[in-house]
């Protein structure tokens, strides 16, 4: 069994992070933040530890900026909804993911402006695109830092530099970076980061969340959600400093026990280390399916360039028979179809039709890349 | 430990108080998580208590990194 | 070491809730309703057990209803933001939890019309004065089931009766309630509920959700967040069925295995039986504490009307000190303050000392009830 | 299984995927979870592939439940 859907969510996990929520489960077990015993205090204690481990991941100063969610989704919906207003400006890239896309078409029936800046077909960001685009009332700009679909890596940096330069705050969704890419909040002038726990920081599902910067005004970030935060008990008004105004009811502790393991786990590695790892598999994926006739590849086709993400298509075979063929008869789990990203598959040319994705993950080894080739290439002789 | 006389920090978030818990243990300031005292005003329902000689190392370990509401004397019976 | 703090959370859980969770993690792993492969298939029906167990405990019609998220605050503010708009009018009581005070506040600064109709010192609310506070634009009433402060029930059949009449939508804050007291959506003429997953449940923090009724219009439900929900990805508008409209991103997977297992649980053991047993500890607590000279209990002190939540003081000890002693001298967790409902501790003239609170559990003995109330005497002679 | 032909159930959501296999699975109607095969139009990334000789029972097992979004014969392939 080849599990390659890692851009879904990575399969497996290390057991630091199972036996991080085990023991939770079983020995500490409170609500943390809410009451001062000492189990109420020792699951805070963990989530704080999550904190201070993700912030650790993306170099971001502080971990009380660090707020969590259930996912990056909702992490970019917090950023989205919470930041934006009627007449103000957003600039976004054709290659987002609908966790971007849907929470911006709904803004921009509410009055928000709204700007896609195309991307070449392999996915590539210009950044001279991106600050044509700057109008004196933009207010963000909002990138996905490697797409979903093919694994291309946009240029935060420099949009980061552009963002910087014209006092317009910057959104990363590092849905897909996280913990499997360099990524320094600090030095790339990033305003406001949402990430996934469950993909490259290794924690489970139910994981996420937004890194907020000094840069955003707190006072004008509306939560998505108001209640209980344990602070501020005496008023039926929201608090109004982080993480608890983004942060009411009670939060998924044994997901954020495994976050914690799950991101102290990728430090222990070194995110260069486990990127060096990524990039030799999707060097070696690329070069076997290139090898293929038939077999189209979309994307930069370079691994420098891209995440362990890879997309390709079957001659005379469509993505949802390669899907099935591959689970079936090679016990090979991927994500076949428009990988909830209509818009990038539109600035790649294969919308409708979809792709066949290979998520590489940080347990993925040389012969699970070798089988699944083979398997790939015995297909396209099949359809030819 | 009942002839010791205690402060306690009081701030806005127990997440704040276990980031200021972290501050105080890297510098060898001993502390205790407790309710807030109900005399005592506070945003959060949690405080950090510490020996009363111990107020300005810890109030220096957190001076930079973290706002707080105050660090207040308490009398008697929160041992 | 006796946890009485099953109102912020239940602990422990029942074993086979960890295993579910464990088994999922080693065993399943993948993001459900993403991807077409077996593991991803096999994590959506789990997902999807977990609504069909939910709505069974609650007597749900319709499992598709049943929408999840991280907590019940998150299904409060699903109903209450995502259905109440400028000029609408809605009723709720003087003993709310901030999850529906903070939001209703919000609100009623953008125009909702706010009615908080008083309760008893008691917490007891007259339908008579629910009845009353109806006018022509009342569009939501918004019900506590019972006080997590003092356990007190309110009277949800009448008012699901009340606002059938009235043809006003009725929603219900069961995360005190659902698993431990029985519930009937269908016959309470409930038409939103929203329920805490790590509570009464049994399942772990990290879920919890909304059940819609079918008078709702989806339609006219806004979401609180927009994303991926693997279905209509051709499309950048979120889908406006149920449940996707209202699940985007990835869901916590690992922690619904957990709901799944832990409210079969409850099933198995039976709502009623869960109650008898609590009423029985209830009951117990309260003639043990009502024989304290110095305690005084707050709510109905009658385990026939509320849950196994009780609230008291003892004079001249503050409610902090005690929470401090219990935990330290006698191993016991309970949760003083405010419980972040100022209004309900106004109602009951406990507002701003707060209360000390034990949260009787499902696991909690007639022993550790009786070792509770000989701690209690204890202080409360110290104290005196 | 080679000789056999399929159709499948195309549905809005995944959960609704979930909802029939169990109906279908209460009522003996053999069905598998597939990748909605591209050719046909879908709101959601799977459905469920019955045997052709199931079609009738099939409807009549998840008509009054849930709302489908059609019933349609697929070819050859997708075993």
């Amino acid at each position: 069994m080849i599990y390659f859907d890692n851009a879904a969510t990575s399969w497996p996990k290390p057991p630091c992070v199972v036996e991080a929520m085990m023991h939770f489960m079983a020995e500490v077990g409170a609500n943390p933040g809410r009451s001062g015993h000492r189990l109420a205090v020792e699951a805070a204690r963990v989530v704080y530890g999550a904190r201070e481990a993700v912030a650790q991941v993306l170099n971001a100063p502080d971990p009380l900026r660090v707020v969590f969610g259930a996912n990056a989704t909702e992490g970019l919906n917090l950023a989205l909804h919470g930041l934006l207003r009627p007449g103000d400006h957003v600039i976004t890239s054709s290659m987002e993911h609908n966790s971007v896309m849907r929470p911006l078409r709904v803004l921009a029936r509410n009055g928000v402006e709204l700007t896609v800046v195309g991307c070449s077909p392999q996915g590539i960001l210009d950044p001279d695109d991106l600050e044509r685009a700057i109008r004196p009332t933009t207010r963000m700009i909002a990138l996905i830092h490697a797409s979903n679909v093919t694994g291309t890596v946009l240029p935060i940096a420099e949009a980061g530099h552009i963002a910087r330069e014209h006092d317009t705050l910057f959104l990363v969704d590092a849905a897909q970076t996280a913990g499997a890419y360099p990524i320094d909040v600090h030095a790339d002038a990033i305003d406001l980061l949402a990430f996934s726990g469950h993909k490259s920081l290794y924690g489970p599902m139910g994981t996420g969340g937004l890194v907020i910067g000094d840069r955003v005004d707190v006072a004008r970030l509306t939560p998505l959600k108001q209640g209980g935060t344990g602070s501020r008990s005496e008023h039926e008004e929201q608090p109004g400093f982080l993480p608890d105004v983004c942060e009411s009811g009670t939060p998924n502790a044994v997901g954020l026990a495994g976050l914690a393991a799950g991101a102290r786990w990728v430090m222990a590695r070194g995110v260069e280390g486990i990127r060096a790892h990524q990039m030799a598999l999707t060097e070696e994926l690329l070069r076997g399916l290139e090898s293929i006739t038939g077999v189209t590849i979309y994307g930069p086709r370079d691994a420098q360039r891209q995440t362990a993400t890879v997309s390709f298509t079957i001659a005379g075979m469509e993505t949802s028979e390669a899907g099935l063929r591959l689970d079936d008869d090679y016990g090979i789990m991927c994500r076949v179809g428009l990988h909830c990203a209509p818009a990038a598959h539109r600035t790649l040319g294969t919308f409708p039709a979809g792709t066949v994705r290979f998520g590489l993950g940080g347990f993925s080894s040389t012969e699970e890349v070798a089988t699944a080739v083979d398997a790939i290439a015995a297909l396209a002789r099949k359809a030819s | 430990m009942s002839g010791d006389s205690y402060s306690v920090i009081l701030v806005h978030s127990t997440s704040h108080a276990m980031r200021i818990e972290k501050l105080l243990g890297e510098r060898g300031v001993a502390c205790k998580m407790i309710p807030v005292p109900r005399q005592i005003s506070s945003d959060c329902g949690v405080c950090i208590r510490i020996l009363q000689q111990d107020v300005e190392p810890a109030r220096r370990a957190v001076a930079a990194a973290i706002e707080i509401q105050g660090i207040v004397p308490i009398q008697g019976g929160l041992r």
